[in-house]
C-alpha cells in the first residue's frame, strides 16, 4: 500500500470549560490518500468541523488536542511548531469554505485577497507571475477575469463559492478540506459546484476532505465516508461498503433517509434528536443509546469498540454485522 | 393579556411579562443584572468613585455647620485674606479671599450630581419619548423627529449655550441644565428607536394591539419597560457630558456666579492668577471633574456589558 | 456614479439644516430680552448713524421683510462689521478659519489614527495586561478636563521643561526675520501647533480606541478572519490587513457622531492656547457682547460641522465597498 | 514595508526639525517683546476706544502737548513752548516742532487743521466733545496753528491738546470719499488702516491677527536724541513686538520664561509673592486714575432715602476691601476724584466710618438708621447697646424692606467687585437689610443699570478718569439722568447742576477748583455714589533685558518708557 496522503491516528479534540475539558471529538482515526476523497458526515455539532480546524491548527484558544497524530507527507501536523504549519497552510492544505460564511473579506478585491495567499507562499514569485496565476484560477472555475477587481458583495453566492474554490487552489496544494462548501446554496448551483470540485480533485489528484451533514451530497464526491456521532467516528470504508451494507444503526437511519429522498420526506424526527451535543464521553454509555432500536443494556453502560467488517470498512457497534 | 402564553423569545431577558408582574420581574432582572456588573472590575471601581462623590455631596452641608467661615461661598477665615496651602485648619487650604477650599470641593459635588442627575434625566425623558414615538409611529413622524435628531446632533452643545448666554446674558444654573438637555437628548432618541423599531413587530405588541391597547398604553406599559434599562444606560453618559459642558461653561466664565461648582473654582484659580502658583487649589477641582465624569462612565460601561448579551454569554460558554 | 448623487443630496440636506440653524438664530436674537436693534448696533454711533445702519440692515421693517434682509445678507456674506474690530465680521472669520480647520482636522486625524491603533493592539491582546492597560488609560484620558489638562501641559512641556512654546500660534522672532523661509515658518507653527495638539488627541484618542477596540473584538469572530489564518497569512499581517480595516469603519462613524463634541474641545482648546481660530473668536465675542461677530463665528462653526460630516460620510463610502449611494 | 519605515523615518525627521526650531537663534539687534492681554481692536485711530489698540496707536499717533510722568503738566511734544492764550479773540496759538511724518514728509499745521475739522465734521465719538467748542482753526504759517474758541472751555488744554494728530496726505481723500456716502461716520471708523502714517517713535511692521503686531523703530521721529522734559529721547529699541496672550497665567509664565520682556497689563495680586521671589523680574506698583464706587438707585425705594444711604456707607469696611480682597494693592477712595488728582480732588470730606471697628460702624449705622425713623423685629442693637443678630429692618413708614440686590460683575471679569459685592451683602444683613449680592454678565448688568434703570444698587467702577474733573459733572448732572445716561443713580440736585453747569465754562484754575471740591461735598453729602476703592497697577518686566522704564499715572506702560528704556549692556559685562 502506498504511504496515505494524511493519516489521523486516535485524535481527541476537547473544550475548555468551567467544569473541566468537554470532548469534542473522541478517539477518531482515518486515512486520506493522493486522489482520494474522505467523506465526514454527521449532524452540526458532531465535531467533524473541529477535526479539519485542527488540522488546519486553526482551533479556537480554548481547544485542546488531547491525544492522536496527524501525519500528513511525514509530518504530524499535531506536533509541528506554528511557524511551520503556517507555511502547510494553504501552500499543502487549503479550505474551501462556506459560501453562506462572510469567508471572503468585505473589503479587499477578490483579485488581492488570492493573489495574496500566493504572495505569502511564494514569495520569489512576481508580480506578473502572480496576476497570471490568478487569471488562470479565474479561468479554471469558470469567471470572467473582468471580474478579478471586483468585491466580494458583487458576486453572486454561487460565484463567491467559485471563487473561494479558485483561492483554495492558488497555491497546488495536495489536500483540501471543503467544509460544508455547498449548503445554503439552491440546488442547481450546488450540483455545478460539487462537480467542479470533484473534476478538480480528480485533474489535479489532490486529497480531499469533505465534510457535510448530507449524506447525498458525500455520496456524490467522495471515495471514502467516514459518519460521525456526537464526537466519535461510528463507521468508516469506502463509499460503495458505507451505503450498501451500513453497519451501524445510526448510519442505517441516515442511509434510510436518502433512501427516500426522492420519493417523500423522510420522517428524520426519530433521528435527529440527540441528547448531549458534543458530550459523548460523559455519558460513558454509547452516545445513541437512547434512540437507537437495538439498544441493550450493554450500549447503556459502556463504549463500543470498533468492528471490522471487512478490511475497509469499520463500524462501531458490538451488533454490527451480525443482522438486526 | 395571553403574553405570558406566548413562547418566549431566545433570550434570557423575557419581554413583554411587563404587565401585570411588572415590579418582581424587574427585581429579579435588576437583581440578574447585578451579580453580572458586580464581577466587572470597571464597573466596581466606577461605582467606589461614585459612592465616594456622593459621600461627599451629602456631607457637603456640614462644614458650613460647624462654622459659618466654612460657607463655601459667602464664608471667609478672618485670619487670613490671601490663598493659602493646606493646614489643619483648612485641609485644602484657603482662596484668594480665604475661602476653604475643601468645603468648596464639597459644594462642587453636590452641583456636579445635581447638574448631571438632572440634566440627564431631562434629556433621557425627551430622548426616549421622541425616540419611542418616533419608532412606533414610523412614517412622517419618524422622519421628522430623527431630521430633526440628526439636525441637534451635529451642533456643539458648549458653543450653542455659550451664544444663548451671548443673547440672553446671565444664565440661571437651571437654564444651563435645561440647556444641556434639549442639546443632549438625540442620542438617546436615535438607540431607543432603532430599539423600539426592533421590538414593534415583536408578537406581544402585536397581541396587546390586537387586543385593543391604545398606542398610548402599548408604548408606555409594553415598550418603555424595555427600552428602560437601555435608557438607563444612555443616562450615565449624558451625565458625564452634562458636567463637563457645565464645567466648561463656568470655567470659560459663562457659569452661574451663584454657585460653587467646580468648573467656577477652576475659573477662580485662573482669574486670579493662582493657576500655577496654588497647586492645592488648582488641581483638587480639576481631578474631581475628571473622576467623577470617568465614574460615571466606567459606570455606564460596565452597564452596557450587563446588558449586552452576547457579552454576557462570551463570559459563561467556553 | 452614485457617489455623486449622493454628495447633492447632502449638499441640499446641509443646506436645509443650514437654513434651519440660521432661522432659528434669527428668531433668538429677536426673542432675546432688550432691543434687537442694540445687539446689530455698535452702541458707540451716533443716533443718525445708527439709523441707517438699522435702515440698510432692514432693521425698521416689518419682521417678515427683515428676515428676508437677513437671509440676503448671509447668503452674500455681509454678516455685519463686528463691534469690537469694526471690520466685516466675515473678513475676520476668514483669516481665522484656516487656523481653526487645520488644527481641527489634524487633531481628528491624529487621533483617529493613534485611537485606531492603539485599539487594534488592545483587541489584539485581550484580556492581557497590554489591553487592560489601554483600556483604563484611554477611559482615563477620554474623561480629563480638557481646559485643566491644557493648563498643565503648558505649565509642564512649555513651562517646566520648555519643550515648546507657550502659547500662540507664531513666534515673532521668526516671523519678523527677514531671512527665513517658508520652512522655517511651517516649522515654527507646527512647534506651536505640537501642544495644543497633543492635548487634544490625548483627550480624544481614548474614544476611538474604546470604538476600535469592541469593533475589532467583533471582526476577529468574523469568518474571513479564519480565512485569512487558513491561508497561511502571519498573523500581523492578518490583524493589520484584514481586521484592522473592517473594524475601523465604525470609528470612521464615530469620527462623524463626535465632530460636535471635538469642536467643543477645539474651542476649549483655542482659547486656553491663544490659537487665533473661529472657536477663540466666538468666546471671545460672547465675552465682549460682540452680537455680529459671535452669529457669524456659530454659523461658520456649524458649517464647517456640517461639512465636515459630509466629508467623514464620503470617507466612509470611499472605505466600504459595501456601500455605494 | 519598507514604505512604512520610510513614513517613521520621515515623522522622525518632521519632529527632530520641529525641536530645532525651539532653539532658534534670538536677533543681535534689540526687540522689545511685549505681551497684551487682548489682540488691539483696530489700528484706525478713530475706532480705537480699547486700551489694547491705544497700546499701540499711541506709540504711532501724536498729540501737540502731552503729560509729563512726574508732574502730570503739560509738555509741549509736536509743540514746540506752551500755548499762547489771547484773551481778546478768546484764541490759542501754538508753534509747531519741526518734525517729519514717518513716509519722510514734512508736519506742517495744516495737518492739525485737518485733523481737527475731520473730528468736528465727522464728530468722531469720544473726540468731538473736545473740539466742537472751537470756532475756527486758522494756519498763518507751517509751524503756528491757532484756534478760535466759542467760550472760554477748561477741556481745550487738556483734552483738545491731547488729541492725536493724522496726516492730511493719508486722510485727506479718503474721509472726502466718506463724506459723500450715506454714513460718513461709520464709513470713517470702519476704514480699515493697513499702514498708519504717524510722528511717533515707531512705525507699523506688520500685523498678523491673532499672532502678533510688529513695530519698527521710527527714523524720522521727531524726538530722537532731544531732550524733552528733561528727558533724552531714543528710542533705544530698534522694534517692538506685541504677542497676545489670552490670559494672565500663561502671560506670566512667558515672562519668566523670557519669551517676553514686558506685560502691558496690570498683574493680579495673586502673582506677585511669586514674582517678587524672583530676581530677574521687577515688579512696578503705580496708582492709577480711577474709581470704583457703589452706586444706587435713587428713583426708587429703599436707596431713595439718603439716611440709608448713610447707614450703608458706615458699613462698609474700605480697609476691608483693600487689604483682603485687593490684597493690598489698592487704596480706600472717600471722594469720586482720586487723591492723586491733588489739584481737583476735596480732602475735607466726611469719611463714613474709617478706622471705625465693626462693633462701632454698626452702632453708627443703627443709630443713623434709627433717628430717620427705621425699626426692626429684633433690632442690631439691644436696650442695653450690645449687638445682636437683627432680623427684618422696617422701613420709616412701617413697612418691611423689600429685598434688593446688589449688582455686581462676575468673578471672572472683575473678582475684586464680585467679592465685594458678596462681602457687602453680608455686612448689611448685619443690619437686618435684606440684601442679596448677584454676579451679572458685565453687558447683561449696564443694560440693566444704564438702559432699564431697573436695579437696587451695584458695583462698578471707571478704570480710566481723565485729569480733568469734568466727570464729577457728567455723572451727576440731572440732564444725564435719561437713558443710556452718565446718571445711572439718577441724583437730582439744582445746586449740583447749577454749580457743574458754571465749572465747564470757567477757565480760572483757582475758580473752578472752588466750584469742583464743593460739588465733591455736595456728592459725599448725598452719597449717590460711595467711592470704595482704587487698585493700583502692578506691571512687571524682566530686569534682565531693558532698563530705564519711566513710572507714571497708569503705570510704566506709556510713551516715555517706550521712547526711553535701553536694553541692559550685560553684554559687556
Amino acid at each position: 500500500m502506498t504511504p496515505a496522503l494524511l493519516e489521523v491516528n486516535n485524535l481527541s479534540i476537547g473544550y475548555r470549560t468551567a467544569g473541566g475539558i468537554a470532548m469534542a471529538v473522541d478517539d477518531v482515526s482515518f486515512r486520506v490518500d493522493r486522489g482520494g476523497s474522505l467523506g465526514l458526515v454527521g449532524e452540526s455539532g458532531c465535531g467533524k468541523t473541529t477535526i479539519g480546524m485542527a488540522l488546519m491548527g486553526l482551533l479556537a484558544p480554548n481547544a485542546t488536542i488531547v491525544s492522536g497524530q496527524a501525519r500528513f507527507e511525514g509530518e504530524d501536523l499535531i506536533a509541528v511548531s506554528g511557524e511551520r504549519m503556517r507555511q502547510i497552510r494553504w501552500r499543502r492544505i487549503s479550505m474551501i469554505f462556506q459560501a453562506a460564511m462572510n469567508a471572503l473579506n468585505p473589503v479587499h478585491r477578490v483579485q488581492d485577497q488570492i493573489s495574496e495567499a500566493i504572495i505569502t507562499h511564494e514569495p520569489d514569485l512576481s508580480g506578473h507571475a502572480v496576476a497570471h496565476r490568478t487569471r488562470s484560477l479565474f479561468d479554471l472555475v469558470k469567471i470572467p477575469e473582468s471580474r478579478l477587481q471586483d468585491y466580494p458583495h458583487q458576486f453572486s453566492g454561487g460565484m463567491r463559492q467559485r471563487v473561494i474554490i479558485a483561492m483554495a487552489l492558488a497555491c497546488n496544494p495536495s489536500l483540501i478540506i471543503a467544509d460544508e462548501p455547498t449548503t445554503a446554496l439552491d440546488v442547481i448551483v450546488q450540483n455545478q459546484i460539487l462537480s467542479a470540485i470533484g473534476t478538480f480533485q480528480k485533474e489535479m489528484n489532490l486529497g480531499m476532505i469533505f465534510i457535510s451533514h448530507d449524506l447525498a451530497v458525500v455520496a456524490d464526491v467522495c471515495t471514502h465516508i467516514g459518519v460521525m456521532y456526537a464526537g466519535r467516528m461510528v463507521e468508516y470504508g469506502s463509499r460503495q461498503e458505507v451505503l450498501d451494507c451500513p453497519g451501524h444503526p445510526y448510519t442505517r437511519m441516515l442511509v434510510g433517509s436518502l433512501l427516500t429522498l426522492s420519493d417523500q420526506p423522510a420522517d428524520l424526527s426519530g433521528i435527529f434528536v440527540t441528547n448531549g451535543e458534543n458530550g459523548a464521553a460523559a455519558t460513558g454509555g454509547c452516545p445513541l443509546n437512547l434512540i437507537c432500536p437495538d439498544a441493550t443494556v450493554v450500549c447503556r453502560r459502556e463504549q463500543a469498540g470498533w468492528v471490522d467488517l471487512t478490511g475497509t470498512h469499520r463500524v462501531r457497534c458490538p451488533y454490527a454485522g451480525k443482522g438486526r | 393579556m395571553t403574553d405570558a402564553n406566548l413562547p418566549s423569545p431566545k433570550t434570557g431577558t423575557t419581554p413583554g411579562m411587563a404587565a401585570g408582574r411588572a415590579l418582581p420581574h424587574w427585581v429579579d432582572r435588576f437583581l440578574g443584572g447585578w451579580r453580572v456588573y458586580r464581577k466587572n472590575t470597571i464597573g466596581r471601581i466606577g461605582m467606589a468613585l461614585l459612592v465616594l462623590f456622593a459621600l461627599m455631596a451629602t456631607t457637603s452641608f456640614i462644614p458650613q455647620w460647624v462654622d459659618p467661615m466654612y460657607h463655601p461661598m459667602t464664608g471667609v477665615d478672618p485670619q487670613i485674606s490671601y490663598s493659602t496651602g493646606p493646614s489643619l485648619r483648612h485641609w485644602l487650604g484657603t482662596d484668594f479671599i480665604g475661602r476653604d477650599i475643601f468645603s468648596q470641593l464639597l459644594a462642587g459635588a453636590r452641583i456636579a450630581f445635581m447638574v448631571g442627575i438632572s440634566s440627564a434625566l431631562i434629556s433621557i425623558l425627551f430622548g426616549t419619548t421622541i425616540g419611542m414615538v418616533a419608532g412606533y409611529a414610523g412614517k412622517h413622524t419618524d422622519l421628522i423627529l430623527m431630521r430633526l435628531a440628526d439636525m441637534i446632533m451635529v451642533m456643539p452643545t458648549l458653543l450653542v449655550v455659550l451664544l444663548l448666554s451671548a443673547l440672553f446674558g446671565q444664565l440661571n444654573i437651571w437654564i444651563i441644565v435645561l440647556m444641556i438637555a434639549l442639546f443632549r437628548w438625540p442620542g438617546v432618541a436615535r438607540v431607543i428607536r432603532s430599539q423600539t423599531l426592533s421590538l414593534r413587530h415583536r408578537p406581544f405588541i402585536e397581541a396587546a394591539r390586537v387586543a385593543g391597547a391604545s398606542h398610548l398604553r402599548i408604548i408606555f406599559r409594553h415598550i418603555l419597560p424595555n427600552v428602560m434599562p437601555l435608557a438607563l444606560l444612555y443616562m450615565t453618559f449624558r451625565v458625564t457630558s452634562a458636567i463637563i459642558i457645565e464645567a466648561a461653561l463656568a470655567f470659560l466664565g459663562f457659569g452661574d456666579p451663584g454657585t460653587v461648582s467646580w468648573g467656577m473654582m477652576l475659573q477662580w484659580v485662573w482669574k486670579t492668577g493662582h493657576m500655577f502658583q496654588a497647586p492645592y487649589w488648582m488641581l483638587p477641582p480639576g481631578i474631581c471633574i475628571s473622576l467623577i465624569t470617568m465614574a460615571f462612565y466606567m459606570t455606564g460601561r460596565a452597564m452596557d456589558d450587563v446588558l449586552d448579551p452576547r457579552l454576557r454569554e462570551e463570559e459563561t460558554t467556553p | 456614479m452614485g457617489l455623486k448623487r449622493f454628495v447633492l443630496r447632502r449638499l441640499v440636506e446641509i443646506a436645509v439644516i443650514f437654513f434651519v440653524i440660521m432661522t432659528v438664530l434669527f428668531v433668538l436674537f429677536r426673542l432675546a430680552p432688550g432691543d434687537p436693534v442694540s445687539r446689530m448696533v455698535d452702541p458707540s454711533m451716533t443716533p443718525e448713524d445708527a439709523r441707517l445702519l438699522m435702515e440698510s440692515m432692514g432693521l425698521d421693517q416689518p419682521l417678515w421683510t427683515q428676515y428676508l434682509y437677513y437671509l440676503k445678507n448671509v447668503a452674500t456674506g455681509n454678516m455685519g462689521v463686528s463691534f469690537h474690530y469694526g471690520e466685516p465680521v466675515i473678513d475676520i472669520l476668514m483669516n481665522r478659519l484656516p487656523n481653526t480647520v487645520l488644527l481641527f482636522t489634524t487633531s481628528i486625524l491624529l487621533s483617529a489614527l493613534l485611537g485606531v491603533f492603539l485599539g487594534k493592539i488592545a483587541a489584539w491582546k485581550r484580556g492581557q495586561r497590554t489591553d487592560t492597560l489601554l483600556t483604563i488609560g484611554a477611559l482615563f484620558c477620554h474623561t480629563l478636563f480638557l481646559p485643566w489638562l491644557a493648563l498643565i501641559m503648558i505649565w509642564f512641556f512649555a513651562y517646566r521643561v520648555g519643550w515648546f512654546p507657550i502659547t500662540g500660534m507664531v513666534s515673532p522672532d521668526v516671523w519678523i526675520d527677514p531671512g527665513a523661509g517658508w520652512l522655517a515658518k511651517a516649522l515654527d507653527v507646527l512647534h506651536h501647533m505640537a501642544l495644543p495638539l497633543m492635548t487634544l488627541i490625548l483627550i480624544h484618542f481614548g474614544s476611538y480606541l474604546l470604538v476600535m477596540r469592541s469593533s475589532m473584538l467583533d471582526t476577529l469572530k468574523d469568518d474571513y478572519i479564519i480565512t485569512a489564518r487558513a491561508k497561511g497569512l502571519e498573523e500581523k499581517t492578518i490583524r493589520d490587513h484584514h481586521a484592522a480595516p473592517n473594524a475601523a469603519l465604525p470609528v470612521v462613524t464615530s469620527v462623524g457622531l463626535s465632530l460636535a463634541f471635538s469642536i467643543n474641545g477645539g474651542a476649549l482648546t483655542e482659547t486656553v492656547f491663544t490659537w487665533p481660530g473661529i472657536g477663540r473668536e466666538l468666546v471671545f465675542s460672547v465675552s465682549h457682547s460682540d452680537y455680529p461677530l459671535a452669529q457669524a463665528a456659530f454659523l461658520i462653526i456649524a458649517i464647517v460641522v456640517l461639512v465636515a460630516n459630509l466629508v467623514v460620510d464620503v470617507l466612509y463610502a470611499y472605505l466600504d465597498p459595501r456601500i455605494r449611494y | 514595508m519598507d514604505g512604512r519605515n520610510c513614513w517613521r523615518r520621515g515623522v522622525l525627521l518632521l519632529l527632530t526639525a520641529v525641536m530645532l526650531t525651539a532653539c532658534h537663534e534670538k536677533n543681535t539687534h534689540h526687540v522689545l517683546n511685549i505681551g497684551l492681554a487682548e489682540e488691539p481692536r483696530t489700528l484706525n485711530v478713530w475706532l480705537a476706544s480699547d486700551a489694547n489698540s491705544r497700546k499701540v496707536l499711541s506709540l504711532i499717533y501724536q498729540p501737540l502737548y502731552v503729560y509729563d510722568p512726574d508732574t502730570l503738566d503739560l509738555v509741549p511734544w509736536l509743540a514746540e513752548s506752551m500755548p499762547v492764550y489771547d484773551a481778546q479773540t478768546l484764541s490759542y496759538s501754538v508753534t509747531l516742532r519741526e518734525a517729519r511724518w514717518s513716509d519722510d514728509t514734512p508736519f506742517t499745521s495744516r495737518d492739525v487743521a485737518f485733523t481737527g475739522s475731520l473730528i468736528q465734521s465727522f464728530k468722531v465719538p469720544r473726540y468731538a466733545s473736545d473740539w466742537d467748542f472751537i470756532k475756527r482753526i486758522e494756519t498763518p504759517d507751517s509751524r503756528t496753528v491757532r484756534f478760535y474758541l466759542k467760550q472760554p472751555m477748561a477741556a481745550f488744554l487738556t483734552g483738545t491738546l491731547s488729541t492725536p494728530i493724522v496726516q492730511e496726505k493719508e486722510w485727506a481723500d479718503f474721509a472726502e470719499k466718506a463724506q459723500t456716502t450715506e454714513k460718513p461716520l461709520t464709513a470713517l471708523v470702519n476704514h480699515r488702516m493697513q499702514h498708519p502714517v504717524g510722528t511717533g517713535p515707531f512705525t507699523l511692521e506688520q500685523w498678523r491677527r491673532g499672532a502678533f503686531l510688529h513695530l519698527k523703530r521710527n527714523p524720522h521721529f521727531f524726538g530722537i536724541g532731544k531732550t524733552i522734559g528733561g528727558r533724552t529721547l531714543g528710542p533705544f529699541v530698534d522694534d517692538l513686538v506685541y504677542t497676545v496672550f489670552g490670559t494672565s497665567d500663561v502671560a506670566i509664565l512667558a515672562l519668566i520664561k523670557g519669551d517676553i520682556d514686558m506685560l502691558w497689563w496690570p498683574i493680579q495680586p495673586g502673582y506677585m509673592a511669586d514674582l517678587s521671589r524672583r530676581k530677574e523680574i521687577r515688579l512696578f506698583t503705580n496708582e492709577k486714575s480711577a474709581l470704583y464706587f457703589m452706586g444706587f438707585n435713587l428713583r426708587r425705594p429703599p436707596f431713595n432715602d439718603m439716611a440709608l444711604r448713610r447707614a450703608v456707607a458706615y458699613m462698609i469696611d474700605k480697609k476691608f476691601i483693600v487689604s483682603r480682597i485687593l490684597q493690598g494693592q489698592g487704596t480706600k477712595m472717600f471722594s469720586v476724584v482720586p487723591e492723586e488728582n491733588r489739584f481737583w480732588c476735596c480732602t475735607d470730606l466726611p469719611r463714613y466710618g474709617d478706622g471705625m471697628s465693626r462693633e462701632n460702624r454698626l452702632k453708627a449705622a443703627y443709630q443713623v438708621l434709627v433717628d430717620a425713623g427705621y425699626s426692626w423685629a429684633v433690632p442690631p442693637v439691644d436696650a442695653a447697646g450690645n449687638l445682636q443678630a437683627a432680623r427684618e429692618i422696617r422701613l420709616p413708614g412701617g413697612q418691611p424692606m423689600k429685598r434688593f440686590t446688589i449688582l455686581t460683575p462676575p468673578a471672572d471679569y472683575d473678582p475684586h467687585r464680585a467679592t465685594s459685592g458678596l462681602m457687602i451683602q453680608e455686612w448689611l444683613r448685619e443690619l437686618g437689610m435684606p440684601a442679596y449680592a448677584r454676579p451679572m454678565a458685565f453687558s447683561s448688568m449696564l443694560e440693566q443699570i444704564k438702559g432699564h434703570h431697573d436695579f437696587d444698587a451695584f458695583i462698578l467702577g471707571y478704570g480710566h478718569l481723565g485729569l480733568d474733573p469734568d466727570y464729577v459733572r457728567n455723572l451727576f448732572h440731572s440732564a444725564n439722568d435719561k437713558s443710556r445716561g452718565w446718571n445711572m443713580s439718577g441724583y437730582r440736585n439744582s445746586a449740583f447742576d447749577e454749580m457743574a453747569d458754571r465749572s465747564i465754562s470757567e477757565m480760572d484754575p483757582v475758580k473752578r477748583q472752588a466750584l469742583v471740591m464743593e460739588m465733591q461735598k455736595l456728592i459725599a453729602r448725598d452719597l449717590p455714589y460711595i467711592p470704595l476703592y482704587k487698585p493700583s497697577v502692578v506691571e512687571a518686566v524682566r530686569r534682565d533685558r531693558f532698563e530705564g522704564w519711566v513710572e507714571m499715572l497708569e503705570g510704566i506702560g506709556n510713551i516715555w518708557s517706550m521712547c526711553q528704556v535701553k536694553p541692559v549692556s550685560s553684554d559687556g559685562a
